[in-house]
């Protein structure tokens, strides 16, 4: 498929050189390599600059509320078998505000592939403070640095029992293509956090701060299926910073567990008007 | 004509309102119309429960301030004793247990030994309420076998055992009045009036609010229901997931109400119809996602079932405080639909109507109820297959194939655009929070907002208007005198049209938009209009002035947490003159 | 009397803004009075800015529909040239850079070759802004001393070097029109008018609607401020944040709105005078607080600044939609007041007003303002030390330790109860969501319920109503023609009105409780009611329905993200015969 | 300190037996040993039967919204250190709803004590499952059992870096004591897992269950300062559920750390009207 099927007829607003460029063009690519059609991948985009994409990708798309693109795509897909479903959110909307639905979603386990854009600051909004920004981040918000410890997201994934935990760069496109088809491949909520440089606003973590501090698991003898490595190894987040695919599982979906119910039965214009005569019995 | 008040009250955990609504069910199936009323505390044991039921061999609206019969589990129940109706209204308890005998008059009392009684049958501390239950049927004059079979019914599930003792309990507590009260049976019945099994002349089912509101979604095909608890809507989400598996819809108790209807418009996004309910607390996190829905033309339902704010309040109380609420909330301007029932057979009939209309015009559509009329139960007929059509405003794969290219939201002579679902070819599309163009890609140019705004407003209210419930006019068509309540007081103001027909009533079942013209023919050439509500400030009143330009001659509320009584509206139309 | 209509455009990034703000600036410093309006779009760089500024020696309220000086720095901008106010206005651009040399007339053009002096004096793409700027001064023949002062405050931070590097090019753009465009700007100054310098007889500044509440809420002991970031508020957080550690309180970005303001009542039930601020959405989502703050009765300030919606809507645009939301919003009923102020002016003293009324009833107020004027600079006297009083309805340890019992809640002849906080002894109590007693315990009953109820709502209001800020009224009082309106759009009322005087007007500062009687007196015996409103369904006009019982004969509404301008105002009331 | 000063003229009003009885004891004769005077304390509480609470306990007490007493509880403290700050949750409340308030709470570490009544239900509600309901558990809401993995409080605050983790059951009433002094002493963020059997809705996690499961930390010679060892130790809630402090590290405070600010001198009646004039200045 040719990448550029994904394309709308708006052109990315983003600043020169943003790293959400470089996540565009994977997200296209891996689906594209995928074979998945426009119409058979539906995405749900946070607000932020991040889901500022959402205009410039053809698919079904949903540009929901700030922090509350998890529960949207939850009820998607737990109607819809007929659809792959992608979350693209920044680290504000994912890890600040939306973070609760990111701890639910972990645990619950519903087949989908979540992609936080994490550039460590508050983009759309001009540059404050996230829950992602290093302690100390000096921003609008926080002009003498910013006193909490940073959130890590992919620690936090794995305390909340998410079964594919991974890291990406968006100035590494090959392995970051690799690493999304894997997780949309993944059965069950696949997590990607991206290190996304913003260059108008974060003046620390910039490209050259990750090009030089990240190394693949992949090329090392790192495990991906244990538990208590992935803890440790998710702790990395100073000098060195590990991509790849740091946890990944197989745990039952949270449809395999719901199989009593079809999930997907509901979408035609037919059973409206289900008969509920044997309910009524209850209360005469 | 027969009728009956019948209370019983208790401690919380003493199983007041589980028999209550068994004697509900009795009275129904022996033939009466039933409607019953309780009240419990926000706390889970302790505390004081009531269950009060009147049936009557006539059509009846809502329970009385007055009881013929008063059951008192325990001694603090007998400060009811001041309602009692008549001289010969009675209270049965366990006179042994009743520390301070000078509280209540004793000749007005039966006394049944409850404690006695369980422990020589080898009851179970908890199973005086049967005893109790057996006892008043007695006293009323009532045969209890319908009574065995609703407990077979009721206790089934829990084996053989627990059915047996609490029919062996039952009947102890009807042989203890046969036995030692017969005089008295024969003296509550003769001046009370001789109870005796009809045969009903049409099937009915005694429901509440909750479950009507419930079992229409089902037949209406709903395919996804998200919520989080909260008192007084949690029994709609506990009895959907009850039944959720064997009729295939999806029933998810999300982790808060902002999942809840974002979840719900996701899940109509992709097709599915989609429910979320909630009392005034949840949806205040549920604003947010109203106008998502609104802006991105998703279709919702959003139940809201009031208590008394503001914020926890009075959680386990009922009041009429939301309406402007519900009305106004999430920022900027968008059409919404709020219906406002006034018991299980409308909740039942306008579940349908609310998603006919969310469907069709892309909207969301509230259903406001109370705790009221949510937890009590009437007994009504339901029409089966009343539903208003099968699915609207969908795009066919048919027509996406034959079209160049889907706009989603292009404009339409009636502002309605027909939506493409995930997995059609040539559907795709953003459905966008943010202001955008035809195709839902962001847009900030001022014209194209015009058009949006013109197509999602103005254009779907001029069609809407037409199909939005009527409301009925009762009483005396021709007098001057109008009354005009919403939702839950219907019940009462029809009660108290029994006995007092000096006006003439509308309650509105719809309140936005709201139904002007139908209003102001209304009130076309009254004298005096009377203005009822279960809130503080006469919300309702204030809806009245603002687009009838009718200011209320008269206004009675109340917000205690206590449904006006039909009693109170009697009181009020005379204190006035009417 | 001198007046200059400027206007500069370009996409995002090249510093149109800046470059406004700094003409603004200068405007007022030179003796004039200034008022700006800005358009950005919800994306970083890209996208199109315009920054129009109005400076005149008489008090001016808002800029115009036309401009006598337009500086294009891109090709696009030139759109704007329709918008030139006669014909000696002019664009002044970079005749280059024009590819279309069709799209305007010539002969308006006055051709500064921005990337070339840029090149010759070594400037940074991003300057080319101050050398437009200085061009344009050259050509209205403005001194440019004191604006090297303003560049010199304004990149001081920065240091030496930008700082001599941007008068360098403000010269060069200067010098430029001075040496190849002096007849243009004899002509210009000749037909516009000449410039000059003013002592202004007062001190002014010119600040931003979120700028004067922030300034004012520090003014007024501010304590605690949260928010969490979103245009248009973001402002008043970030210049909050900025001094909070020399004038000593705390600010605070929370994690969520829910946060910013469940931790603003937390900090007031602490002591402290607490703020938050935010726009509809996350006012959304403050929605449950606001009831907390109202049942446990203590004292919170919201600022709410309007932008388009609904939902995520258009971000960076303005409109009046969010009234009736901020005024109904939360479950039950409780009293709250909205102001809205009209210009930074009003913003500085109602804050002050909003932090009074709401330490003394203990109660949310909200400060209802919008993008226009949140983030429009205005020329402004503001007086200092008008401060409404110290500390209200606190109880002292004296008093404590005076009584046996302390009761938060109990009923008060005014419904205020002094209030204790932490640490004090015998000050403890509940501050309870629930419904309560005297104690802050847990309470159903019901009549407990009614006093509560009279006491927070029924009788605060009745002397609540006293202390609310009264409305001027403008105009011809004994016309019989009425214009009312809320908020922002007194500026352009008021700008229309030294054209046209065939009205009364009065512009609402205080929407809620709604000042009844003062509307009604002012409405007495007109002939016409004309509503003006920057939304959709005209939400004024329902209040006034409402509470004064008066329909509009003229409504002029508008949406689309932009104020409605005083031209469009002239053009309504023309239109309509007046 | 006598433990009854801190009663109110209101008697609980919990079912008989349940687990918020022992709670209530425990606090009380903490915050007695401790002399802690009734009115330098401020607790506050979430609604649920845990909540409920709030009705039997003098003090200074703030009864919130669902799901919010934590963002309270730190407004509170940020500006008065005049005061202990207690917040008292459900698991429902602080797990469920407002589990993106833990995360940051962890995280900001403010000098606050959290204690959760881990019923593993919603109690008040009556009995739906909660976020900490085992896996399978069967309620109204769920009554062919809950798909979810339950959420892990004890290692969801270790990956969110608080500093004090420990966990209490409200059947071991002397450790439990002993376990709320150390909270409330603790400086910082302190959390405190409190096992709540709910006699009436949770006929799974009983007192039996959790007397034949809980063993005491300091009991055993593990170290409370090893955050890999307890990020492991965290996860032993099964057969053995340990009792005591998993973790225990000093670090700065939010507090400490805007010492620029004095957070508390903002209470005082004389601060009002602030002189402005030379902000004023910026914008003339
Ligand atoms: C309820 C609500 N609050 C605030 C906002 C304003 N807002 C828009 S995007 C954003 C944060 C952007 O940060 P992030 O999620 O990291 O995305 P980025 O722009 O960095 O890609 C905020 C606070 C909003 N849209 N809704
Ligand atoms: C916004 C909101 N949603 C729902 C509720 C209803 N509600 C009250 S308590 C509660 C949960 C109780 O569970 P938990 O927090 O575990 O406390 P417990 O009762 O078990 O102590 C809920 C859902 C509410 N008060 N507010
Ligand atoms: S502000 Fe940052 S994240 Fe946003 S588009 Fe610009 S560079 Fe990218
Ligand atoms: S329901 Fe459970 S948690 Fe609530 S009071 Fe009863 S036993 Fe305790
Ligand atoms: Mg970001
Ligand atoms: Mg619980």
């Amino acid at each position: 498929m040719d990448i550029n099927s994904y394309n709308t007829y708006k052109k990315p607003t983003w600043c020169p050189g943003c790293g959400n460029f470089g996540i565009w063009i994977a997200l296209k690519t891996a689906l594209s390599q995928l074979e998945i059609e426009t119409h058979k991948v539906t995405i749900v985009f946070d607000v932020g600059c991040s889901g500022n994409g959402s205009s410039f990708i053809k698919c079904y798309g949903f540009h929901g509320l700030h922090g509350r693109s998890l529960p949207v795509a939850m009820g998607i897909k737990l109607v819809c078998d007929n659809t792959k479903v992608i979350i693209m959110s920044g680290d504000g909307g994912a890890l600040g505000i939306g973070v609760g639905h990111f701890i639910h979603a972990c645990r619950r386990n519903v087949d989908m592939t979540m992609i936080i854009h994490d550039n460590q600051v508050y983009g759309l909004t001009t540059g404050q403070t996230s829950p992602a920004s290093e302690k100390g981040y000096k921003s609008k918000t926080t002009p003498l640095g910013v006193l909490e410890e940073s959130v890590n997201p992919v620690l936090l994934a794995l305390s909340s029992k998410c079964g594919f935990v991974s890291q990406g760069f968006s100035g590494q496109m090959n392995h970051l293509v690799d690493l999304m088809k894997s997780g949309i491949n993944y059965k069950g909520f696949a997590f990607i956090n991206v290190f996304q440089p913003c260059v108008t606003y974060n003046h620390v973590n910039t490209f050259e701060y990750f090009q030089k501090r990240v190394y693949k698991l992949e090329e090392t003898d790192y495990k991906t299926d244990d538990y208590n490595a992935a803890l440790i190894k998710a702790q990395e987040c100073g000098d060195k910073i590990p991509l790849g695919i740091l946890y990944s599982v197989e745990r039952e979906t949270y449809e395999e567990g719901s199989v009593y119910t079809d999930l997907s039965k509901n979408l035609s214009p037919d059973n409206i008007n289900r008969n509920i005569f044997e309910l009524l019995s209850e209360f005469e | 004509m027969y009728d009956i008040d019948w209370k019983i009250a208790g401690v919380g955990g003493m199983g007041a309102m589980g028999v209550g609504l068994i004697f509900s069910k009795f009275m129904m199936r022996t033939g009466y119309w039933v409607v019953d009323y309780n009240e419990y505390n926000s706390i889970i044991k302790g505390g004081h429960n009531t269950f009060q039921v009147r049936a009557s061999l006539e059509v009846n609206y809502c329970v009385s301030s007055k009881v013929d019969l008063l059951i008192a589990l325990d001694e603090y129940s007998l400060i009811y004793s001041n309602s009692l109706k008549n001289d010969s209204s009675v209270i049965l308890c366990d006179w042994e247990l009743i520390k301070d005998k000078t509280v209540v008059d004793r000749s007005r009392v039966v006394d049944v030994p409850f404690s006695v009684i369980n422990k020589s049958e080898g009851g179970d501390e908890i199973m005086k309420n049967i005893i109790a239950l057996g006892a008043s049927l007695a006293l009323i004059g009532a045969d209890i076998d319908i009574c065995v079979d609703i407990l077979n019914e009721q206790f089934g599930k829990k084996g053989d055992l627990v059915v047996e003792k609490n029919i062996k309990l039952l009947k102890a507590g009807y042989n203890y009045i046969l036995g030692k009260y017969r005089n008295y049976m024969v003296l509550f019945t003769r001046k009370h009036g001789m109870y005796k099994t009809i045969e009903p002349s049409d099937k009915r089912y005694l429901i509440t609010g909750n479950e009507a509101i419930a079992l229409s979604s089902v037949e209406e095909g709903l395919g996804f229901f998200a919520a989080y608890p909260m008192t007084p809507a949690s029994s709609i989400l506990h009895y959907l997931a009850s039944i959720s598996s064997d009729y295939n819809f999806v029933v998810k108790q999300t982790e808060d109400e902002i999942a809840a209807i974002n979840s719900a418009i996701g899940a109509s996004f992709a097709g599915a119809r989609s429910m979320t309910s909630t009392s005034g607390g949840g949806f205040a996190l549920m604003t947010e996602g109203l106008g998502l829905a609104a802006i991105t033309e998703t279709p919702i339902v959003v139940c809201v079932v009031s208590r008394p704010g503001p914020s926890t309040g009075m959680p386990t109380w009922t009041d009429q405080g939301d309406l402007r609420f519900v009305m106004h909330s999430s920022q900027g301007e968008f059409l919404r639909v709020v219906l406002t029932p006034s018991d299980p057979e409308e909740c039942f009939r306008l579940t349908k109507v609310a998603f006919y209309l969310s469907e069709k015009y892309q909207i969301p559509v509230i259903i406001l109820t109370d705790k009221y009329i949510a937890e009590g139960h009437w007994s009504c007929r339901i029409d089966l297959n009343i539903t208003t059509a099968s699915r609207n405003s969908l795009i066919s794969q048919v027509a996406l194939d034959r079209i160049e290219t889907y706009e989603r939201y292009s404009d339409t002579p009636s502002g309605i655009t027909p939506r493409s679902l995930p997995g059609m070819k040539k559907g795709e599309y953003l459905a966008n929070s943010d202001e955008h163009d035809n195709y839902g890609i962001n847009s900030e140019d001022a014209s194209n907002r015009l058009v949006q705004l013109n197509k999602r407003y103005t254009k779907k209210l001029a069609r809407l208007i037409s199909e939005l419930p009527t409301n009925k006019i009762y009483g005396n068509k021709d007098s001057k005198n109008a009354v005009i309540t919403f939702g839950s007081l219907k019940n009462q103001v029809l009660e108290s049209m029994k006995t007092n027909t000096n006006f003439k009533y509308m309650n509105l079942r719809c309140v936005c938009p709201f139904p002007t013209s139908e209003v102001n023919s209304f009130l076309d050439g009254i004298d005096n209009l009377f203005v009822i509500e279960n809130n503080y400030i006469g919300q309702l009143a204030g809806l009245i002035r603002e687009y009838v330009g009718r200011a209320p001659n008269y206004q009675l509320l109340k917000d205690d947490g206590r449904p006006i009584q039909y009693e109170e509206i009697l009181d009020f139309m005379k204190k006035n003159g009417y």
